[in-house]
């Protein structure tokens, strides 16, 4: 579908740290009881793991996350996704699970450099010196939800609702400005 | 501006990461229940100063709600534990006696 | 009582004002009274002041287990209008707001009434529709609002932005005999009077159990001691269900922290009250030059009177996009009172399952404006058994679920 | 006068010399001066007017606790009133005015209050101004406000950015004086992760000025090594200019840092706010001298001793040539040393008590000094500066036994800790009587979210006097000159008569003074608190950091009760005032809010939509062409849409997935109707009720499988709506399989409505559209062009109408796709005026307006929607209530006015009669009207007294002005009641 767009197409700011908007991203949501046998099944058919309480785990450009007992949010490709999710589905039919692609529900976003945790410390309560790499924290960036990880040693990444990209862009945006640096 | 542990994630977070949820263990009163009973569980509330047990949604996180046993006058958070009972676990009780002796007791 | 005017400061000054006299008396209980009052606040003391002064019932004793006026009447940000939706709320309200008028001349004390106008700003067209409904309804009322257009409003306050972006203003509700009096005076006002008329006020004397006989009021125990009467008014505001609770049963009622702040003073610039209910703000500028502001509550129950951070954060904000000259002000204090909120949002003024027990409370954010009707309507309750503006506000609402939801037009009651 | 001096200086930079003006005059300064310093240095003594009596200020204290000096600093968009000089950092080009008179400092008409004092005592007003009764508001007050109000009011938005910050650690060490280093260093080295916070931007608090030698180093030099060793360590994050501003509930402590004040304009934000969440935190906040009460106390050049030796050395300002101390205790005489060694002269010190022995006392009367003991100031000569004092004994009535001519008088009451954040929580204190302050109670603290203690407190703050006493609470051990107890003077002389007390100041801003107090407690204003209020002590913009205690020792005095007795007022944040930019930071402007875009946002904002906030997204309201009014707009948008096809965003609809085993029971129990029994590909409208029984929320429901169902739900209830849904399965029902998710913005949604809509689509190839594969209330998925999307023949127009759904990413694309395709058709887009419009045409009710929290569906005469099979669902019990099933309720109908016009909104139709409360009695109200373009005049929908059985009734409603307005009530469905178009 060469006519699909990401909520910011990418857009990008330098500041201490830089922050920009990822693109189109695949996103699938999964809610089953995650010590299900036929979950572990499904998700080892696609080189998957379950992960533990608030972990992420990539593996080969895919990452699966634990969002909460009952919930995983599977990260890919925006164009595998719909194949994904049907496989998925089929896959957990006997099982009672619900699996929906919601790719373009979320914006996704990269905070980059030395100083990317000073970024988040602006806009989130939770305390990203202490967030250890492969875990996911679900919290807020000022006013709306977001959910953010270590993708790599100077990477943060960070997830939201579509519809408010352009607001937590407007955020990291001001929070990355040059000579605002806290440390 | 208080921090909870959310029991169904492990995340202890701000206020603000949660929504309050008013008085836990309510019992719902539908259809053919007396008209006491049914304004009782819409309405009549403890609203003690001490202990408390009232819910919470972990709003910005997990999205589970869970319910919290907390002194509405120290705002000491005595436990947290999982939404899904009807009365408060025994393990809870017996915390908040051991630091409340005058309490009398869930009721 | 010795009057208060001109001349006898006038008369004072030339003795360095040593002449005063005490402005109540600080008695010692007697064992019993005709009516104890529980809550020296502005309700229950102006339910004291009616009591005698229309009643003639002056056997009364008020019951503060602080300090007079310390609960909610003396942390509340002073508004005062009576543009409610619904006609239960706007009889009592503007009997209040009309009591309000003399109240100075009638306690000879100067509460400052300063009907200085009310706008209540729209700024959605849901909002707008809303006030609009409120100005029909208080036409049939009697109650003088109107509806003003965006450049009345700029007008009116030209601190005042109203271009948006995100809400521009799209017009007000405004009542022009709203405003604000001096909160603290309000209560020595009345607390003064009632002493003069004989009446009790017992400070420092905490009500710590009811006794009741066959479903019947006796008398209260307190840390001063046991004192009898014939009936008992809780008029406590934010602890109302402890007290209920004392007297076996429960209300409708939860306590939540609700905050205010003040600026540091700065010369007059704001000469009414604006009220921005679609982002959650409210603010007025004190005889003393400091903008007061009003917040959000806490949505959990707390007995602590401070509240949450984040409401100061959000309140300000929305006052900033609002007012933009205030950024650069400083925020001088802040602090919180414990607001008794009921299921609808409306107040309580009844009987209750115990023969001789009254209560008036659920006032929640909103109940400064209420004082005088509010005592005025309750003593009539508790003198004659029943009151024209107290009959919709029974506890038997709930159970019919005759509700009085002023939500409908307004998103905060203040 | 005041002057700068030749030497010394601590704190000053000497090679960087500062340029600004007060009240126009150029003034020069140094790097390290703070506003106050330089003017002092400058000889500017007098530097503002009181509030009540605009009494002639001067300069009284060196750091937060000023009450007086007050200037406006800077001009336009950057002015800001009420900065106090003492803490404010000199800059190159600050503009300062000093405050509160008129026309100027010098000669202020407001003196005239100062004139009638007398006449002015503490809440004078209550007593007057009553009548007649409009002329407070008209008369007094107005001149009331105008003399009080202090600071100048900006007059244009704030040009400058704030932000905000969170931070975490195990320990908070609040204050950079020794017992804040130290305390600090302890914490360190246990490998804590540790904050230091200090909010002047120098280390080392009172020390450096006062001397010392700790851990057998001279206290600089302890202090230098311990700066050096906290910046190696890795865990300790020290910051200075960072104010902790309070100590909220669960160890949320509000730090307030100070970033580009001095660099206006240079693009950094200009503070900071920190949101720091501490697992504990230590107090080192250090004490505060007291004055001390008596005549003229408030003229300038009147100082505190600690501040007169702060000003000698830390910024080589000698605030005056021939000083007198005056004291209770043996601190003070460290400054009388400090003006000797600064090559000034002490004039004499002044001692209330009858003996002074201590180690201080001695050193100073060996340089010559004159020591009175026993004495006190009965009067301070000068108006606008010091000239002189009459000295008195302290135990008469002031008779005035010797003047002393001087210029500066520098006085100490003793000390009081600073115990702010400590109380902000519940902390409580505990009176030392020994030493006359309140101090922290250890056995007491703020508790957390455990219940255990999340403060304590060292150094002075905690009532450690002494260095030896500060440090040894540290285990650090110390040395300083010993000190004799203070005597517990609170005003001078004893027995000070009347026309003393009536000038002897306590709160210097507010202008109270002993007597008001006094006042207060002969009026039975008995409580701290009611004194407080009465008088206003204390209420200033220094929240009474000097005149607290004094006030408090002279309450208890007058009600003849120990000073624990009548206790402290509340302590409340901010310890110092903060900007209400920082609390505001970057919420302002684009990022106020959160703004919710559709797909199509972009599209909408090039047509120059006119919007509509709708919760936190922002709807075409209608798309104006040049030169159209809005009005026309949505007429014109109605009319293409009822004749050819028009589009809608209607992206911001909700869409709830709710799968499961017992998805079906569950939508049961949360719709009024039966969804259980929907057919796969199929949708049902339905209705969602509170507990209450209020409807709360309406919309579609289409069945996509066996176990899958999807709910729309309104723009605004889609959050709220899911978490309904989760409440119900989590707390009530965990047992049922259901899993909900929340689809809204996966999907963009396009409503094509209209008779060419259908035409419209089949242009797009693909899918069958038709009637018969696709009949109203059915939907379908496949390919729409070359479009993956879900298809839903509903309508809320009354028209043939589709909704379509695809993926977000695709929703620009569709839109274009479709305005291309539409060209030839006629298609418009429309706004959510027209929709409102259109759906009012046809009768259909909309939550907010038909509803408004206290409306059941059976007053909305959706009683078809309401299953009557069913035994529960939510709101079911309610509506059984007697007040619900009341006859007498409001039902909904169609109003339509004689003449066509339209009805105003809001309007209401009076019934005969008043209520016992005087009101007129009312039989209904309009709930939505407007003009509609179809049919040619104004329609309405209306909550009527018994409505539905009055069709053709007139009854009369409120029209704008106080005329009334003939209305008929008629069937609400205006516009093709029998369906016929939206079946084709
Ligand atoms: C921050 C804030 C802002 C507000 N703003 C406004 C506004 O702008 N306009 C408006 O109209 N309203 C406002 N309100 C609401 C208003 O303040 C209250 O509704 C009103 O003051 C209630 O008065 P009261 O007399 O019922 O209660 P209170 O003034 O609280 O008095 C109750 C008294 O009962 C005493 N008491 C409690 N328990 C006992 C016991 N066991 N024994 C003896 N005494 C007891 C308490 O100590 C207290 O003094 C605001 C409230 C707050 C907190
Ligand atoms: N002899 C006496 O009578 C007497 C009396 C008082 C003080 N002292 C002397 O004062 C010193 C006390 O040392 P200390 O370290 O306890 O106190 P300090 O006053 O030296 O240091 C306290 C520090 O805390 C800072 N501070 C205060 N409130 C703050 C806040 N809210 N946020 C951030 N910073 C804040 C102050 O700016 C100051 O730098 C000793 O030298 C002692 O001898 C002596
Ligand atoms: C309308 C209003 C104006 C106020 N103005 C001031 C003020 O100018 N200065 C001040 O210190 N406090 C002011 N306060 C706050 C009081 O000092 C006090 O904080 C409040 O009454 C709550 O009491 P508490 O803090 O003792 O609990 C004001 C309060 C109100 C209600
Ligand atoms: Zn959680």
């Amino acid at each position: 579908m060469s006519d699909a767009v990401s909520a910011l197409q990418g857009e990008t700011h330098e500041g201490f740290a830089t922050v920009a908007e990822t693109g189109l991203v695949g996103m699938i949501t999964i809610r089953c009881d995650l010590g299900s046998k036929g979950l572990a099944k499904a998700l080892k058919a696609e080189g998957l793991p379950v992960p533990d309480a608030r972990r992420i785990e990539t593996v080969e450009g895919r990452s699966i996350a634990w969002m909460s007992p009952d919930e995983l949010l599977l990260i890919c490709a925006h164009d595998e996704a719909p194949a994904l999710t049907e496989r998925l589905s089929t896959a957990l039919s006997g099982e009672h699970a619900l699996v929906v692609n919601v790719s373009d529900a979320r914006a996704m976003f990269t905070i980059r450099g030395e100083k990317a945790d000073q970024v988040v410390m602006k806009l989130s309560p939770a305390d990203i010196a202490t967030l250890p790499t492969g875990e996911i924290r679900r919290s807020r960036t000022a006013q709306v939800a977001a959910a953010f990880w270590r993708s790599d040693s100077d990477t943060i990444s960070l997830v939201s609702f579509r519809s408010v990209a352009g607001y937590v862009m407007g955020l990291l945006e001001v929070s990355a400005r040059e000579g605002s640096e806290l440390f | 501006m208080l921090t909870l542990t959310c029991p169904c994630c492990g995340v202890t977070a701000e206020e603000t990461e949660f929504a309050p949820g008013g008085e836990a263990h309510l019992k719902r009163f539908g259809p053919g229940s007396s008209d006491d009973d049914f304004e009782g569980y819409l309405f009549a509330r403890k609203n003690p100063k001490g202990v408390h047990f009232e819910r919470w949604r972990h709003a910005y996180g997990c999205g589970k709600w869970f319910l919290a046993a907390r002194d509405t006058n120290t705002l000491e958070v005595f436990a947290t534990y999982k939404a899904q009972t009807s009365e408060p676990p025994a393990d809870v009780i017996a915390k908040i006696k051991a630091k409340r002796p005058d309490w009398e007791g869930y009721k | 009582m010795k009057r208060y005017s001109i001349f006898a400061v006038a008369r004072e000054a030339l003795r360095y004002h040593s002449g005063w006299e005490r402005a109540w008396r600080s008695p010692e209980p007697k064992k019993r009274y005709k009516v104890i009052v529980v809550g020296a606040g502005g309700h229950g003391l102006a339910t004291a002041y009616y009591l005698g002064k229309v009643h003639g019932i002056t056997d009364v004793a008020v019951i503060e287990k602080g300090w007079l006026g310390g609960g909610n009447t003396g942390r509340n940000t002073t508004i005062i209008r009576s543009n409610y939706l619904q006609d239960p709320s706007a009889a009592i309200y503007e009997k209040a707001r009309a009591l309000y008028e003399d109240l100075s001349q009638d306690l000879n004390y100067n509460v400052m009434f300063s009907p200085r106008g009310l706008l209540m700003l729209g700024q959605t067209e849901h909002e707008v529709r809303g006030y609009k409904r409120t100005v029909h309804a208080n036409r049939l009322q009697g109650i003088d609002t109107e509806w003003i257009g965006p450049q009345q409003v700029k007008d009116l306050v030209p601190i005042i932005n109203i271009e948006g972006p995100r809400y521009p203003v799209l017009g007000a509700l405004l009542q022009k005999r709203g405003g604000t009096a001096r909160h603290d005076a309000v209560a020595w006002g009345y607390a003064r009077a009632c002493s003069a008329m004989g009446m009790d006020i017992i400070q420092k004397c905490e009500v710590t159990g009811v006794r009741t006989e066959g479903g019947k009021v006796q008398g209260i125990s307190t840390s001063k001691g046991e004192i009898d009467c014939e009936q008992l008014a809780i008029v406590v505001a934010g602890h109302s269900s402890v007290m209920a609770e004392m007297a076996g049963f429960r209300l409708p009622i939860e306590s939540v922290a609700l905050q205010a702040w003040v600026s540091e003073p700065i010369k007059p610039c704001m000469d009414v009250v604006v009220m921005a209910n679609t982002v959650h703000g409210y603010m007025s500028q004190s005889d003393k030059g400091e903008m007061v502001i009003g917040g959000g509550t806490d949505g959990f129950n707390n007995y602590t009177q401070r509240g949450s951070w984040h409401h100061v954060e959000e309140t300000t904000r929305a006052l900033v996009e609002t007012f933009p000259i205030i950024s650069r002000l400083k925020m001088l204090r802040q602090w919180g009172g414990i607001v008794d909120m009921t299921g609808d949002r409306s107040p309580i003024l009844s009987k209750t399952p115990v023969e001789g027990i009254f209560v008036n409370c659920g006032w929640g954010t909103g109940g400064f404006k209420a004082i005088p009707g509010s005592g005025f309507a309750m003593a009539e309750l508790i003198a004659r058994g029943h009151s024209p503006l107290t009959d919709e506000f029974g506890l038997d609402r709930f159970k019919e679920g005759r509700f009085i939801d002023e939500s409908v037009a307004a998103g905060v009651a203040h | 006068m005041s002057t700068r001096l030749s030497k010394g200086g601590r704190l000053i930079d000497r090679a960087k010399p500062l340029a600004f003006t007060f009240n126009g005059k150029p003034m020069r300064g140094f790097a390290g001066d703070t506003l106050a310093s330089a003017l002092l240095g400058g000889g500017q003594v007098m530097v503002g007017r009181s509030f009540k009596y605009h009494r002639p200020r001067g300069i009284v204290a060196s750091g937060a606790e000023e009450p007086n000096a007050l200037v406006g600093l800077g001009r336009n968009a950057r002015f800001e009133p009420d900065q106090r000089t003492t803490t404010t950092e000199l800059f190159e080009g600050a503009e300062t005015t000093s405050q509160n008179h008129w026309p100027s400092l010098e000669f202020d008409i407001g003196e005239i209050n100062n004139t009638f004092y007398k006449f002015l005592p503490a809440g004078f007003y209550y007593k007057t101004f009553m009548a007649p009764r409009a002329a407070w508001k008209h008369l007094f007050e107005p001149v009331i406000r105008k003399s009080a109000g202090l600071g100048g009011v900006p007059k244009e938005a704030d040009p400058d950015r704030y932000e905000q910050v969170y931070a975490h650690c195990d320990v908070l060490v609040v204050g950079g004086g020794v017992a804040g280093l130290a305390a600090a260093l302890k914490e360190g080295r246990a490998g804590k992760r540790v904050w230091l916070i200090e909010q002047t931007p120098n280390w080392g608090g009172r020390t450096p000025v006062d001397g010392g030698q700790i851990d057998g180093h001279d206290a600089q030099d302890w202090i230098d090594s311990a700066l050096a060793e906290l910046s190696s360590m890795e865990n300790v994050t020290m910051r200075t200019r960072l104010m902790a501003a309070g100590l909220h509930d669960h160890g949320y402590v509000i730090g307030y840092e100070n970033l580009a004040d001095t660099t206006p304009g240079d693009g950094r934000p200009r503070h900071r706010l920190w949101r720091i969440r501490a697992g504990h935190t230590i107090t080192a906040t250090g004490a505060i001298e007291r004055p001390l009460a008596f005549a003229g106390n408030d003229v300038p050049g009147v100082m505190l001793a600690s501040a007169v030796r702060d000003y000698i050395v830390n910024w080589a300002v000698s605030p005056g040539d021939r000083t007198v101390i005056v004291t209770n205790n043996d601190d003070a005489y460290r400054t009388a040393l400090a003006i000797l060694d600064a090559g000034l002269t002490v004039s004499a010190v002044i001692d209330a008590r009858e003996e002074t022995h201590g180690a201080l006392p001695q050193a100073v009367k060996a340089r010559g000094v004159r020591v009175l003991e026993g004495r006190g100031i009965a009067k301070v000569q000068g108006r606008k500066h010091v000239t002189g004092v009459e000295i008195c004994a302290q135990a008469g009535e002031g008779g005035a036994v010797e003047t002393i001519a001087c210029d500066c008088v520098a006085m100490s009451g003793g000390w009081s800790p600073v115990v702010h954040l400590w109380s902000h929580c519940g902390g409580k204190l505990t009176w030392d009587d020994d030493r006359a302050m309140f101090r922290p109670d250890a056995a007491r603290p703020p508790t957390g979210a455990d219940g255990s203690a999340m403060a304590t407190v060292v150094g002075a703050a905690n009532g450690d006097l002494t260095l030896p006493e500060t440090m040894g609470g540290l285990g650090i051990g110390a040395v300083s000159e010993d000190e004799a107890p203070l005597a517990q003077v609170w005003m001078m002389p004893a027995g000070a008569p009347d026309a003393l007390r009536f000038k002897s100041f306590l709160d210097y801003q507010n202008d109270v003074k002993v007597s008001d107090v006094q006042l207060a407690a002969r009026e039975g204003y008995e409580s701290v608190e009611h004194t407080k209020r009465y008088t206003t002590l204390g209420m200033a913009t220094d929240q009474g950091k000097l005149s607290n205690i004094n006030g408090l020792a002279v309450l208890s005095n007058a009600l003849g009760q120990p000073i624990p007795a009548t206790g402290t007022t509340t302590f409340r944040p901010p310890y110092t005032p903060i900007s209400l930019g920082a609390v505001t930071a970057e919420a302002k402007g684009e990022l106020f809010q959160p703004l919710r875009r559709t797909p199509m946002q972009s599209w909408h904002e090039a047509k120059g939509a006119h919007w509509e906030p709708v919760g936190h997204w922002r709807r075409p309201y209608c798309y104006p062409r040049s030169g159209e009014t809005h009005r026309n707009a949505v007429n014109r948008e109605i009319s293409n849409t009822r004749k050819n096809v028009g589009l809608l965003d209607a992206s911001t609809l909700g869409k709830i997935v709710v799968k499961g085993p017992d998805a079906g029971k569950f939508l049961d129990m949360l719709y009024t109707n039966m969804m259980s029994t929907l057919p796969v590909g199929k949708c049902r409208y339905g209705l969602m009720c509170n507990e209450n029984g209020f409807l709360m929320d309406d919309g579609v429901v289409a069945r996509l499988s066996e176990d899958t169902w999807l709910c729309h739900t309104t723009s605004g209830g889609a959050d709220r709506i899911h978490g309904w849904m989760e409440d119900w399965l989590q707390c009530e029902w965990w047992d049922w399989k259901v899993y909900v998710a929340n689809l809204t913005e996966q999907f963009a949604q396009i409503a094509v409505v209209g008779p060419k809509a259908r035409d419209l689509l089949e242009r797009l190839g693909g899918m069958d559209v038709s009637k018969e594969t696709l009949p109203f209330m059915q939907w379908t998925e496949g390919k729409l062009g070359t479009f993956d999307a879900r298809i839903f023949r509903i309508s809320f127009s009354g028209e043939l109408s589709y909704e379509i759904a695809v993926p977000a990413s695709q929703g620009l694309a569709l839109w274009e796709t479709l305005m291309a395709e539409g060209e030839a058709l006629g298609v418009m887009p429309y706004g959510t005026e027209a929709l409102h419009v259109m759906r009012a045409e046809k009768g259909f009710i909309m939550i907010g307006d038909e509803t408004d929290g206290t409306v059941i569906p059976q007053d909305l005469g959706l009683n078809w929607a309401i299953s009557k099979k069913k035994t529960d669902y939510l709101g079911k019990r309610a509506q059984e209530r007697s007040h619900m099933t009341d006859p007498n309720r409001w039902k909904l109908v169609g109003l339509e006015t004689l003449d066509g016009s339209v009805i105003p909104d809001g309007s209401h139709a009076p019934a005969e009669g008043f209520n016992a409360n005087g009101q007129r009695k009312t039989q209904g109200r309009v709930t939505s009207t407007y003009y509609s373009p179809t049919i040619g005049k104004g329609i309405a929908m209306g909550l009527v007294l018994n409505g539905p059985d009055r069709m053709g009734e007139e009854i009369e409603f409120t029209g704008e002005s106080d005329a009334m307005i003939k209305v008929r009530i008629v069937d609400p469905v205006f516009y093709d009641k029998d369906g016929e178009k939206q079946n084709v």
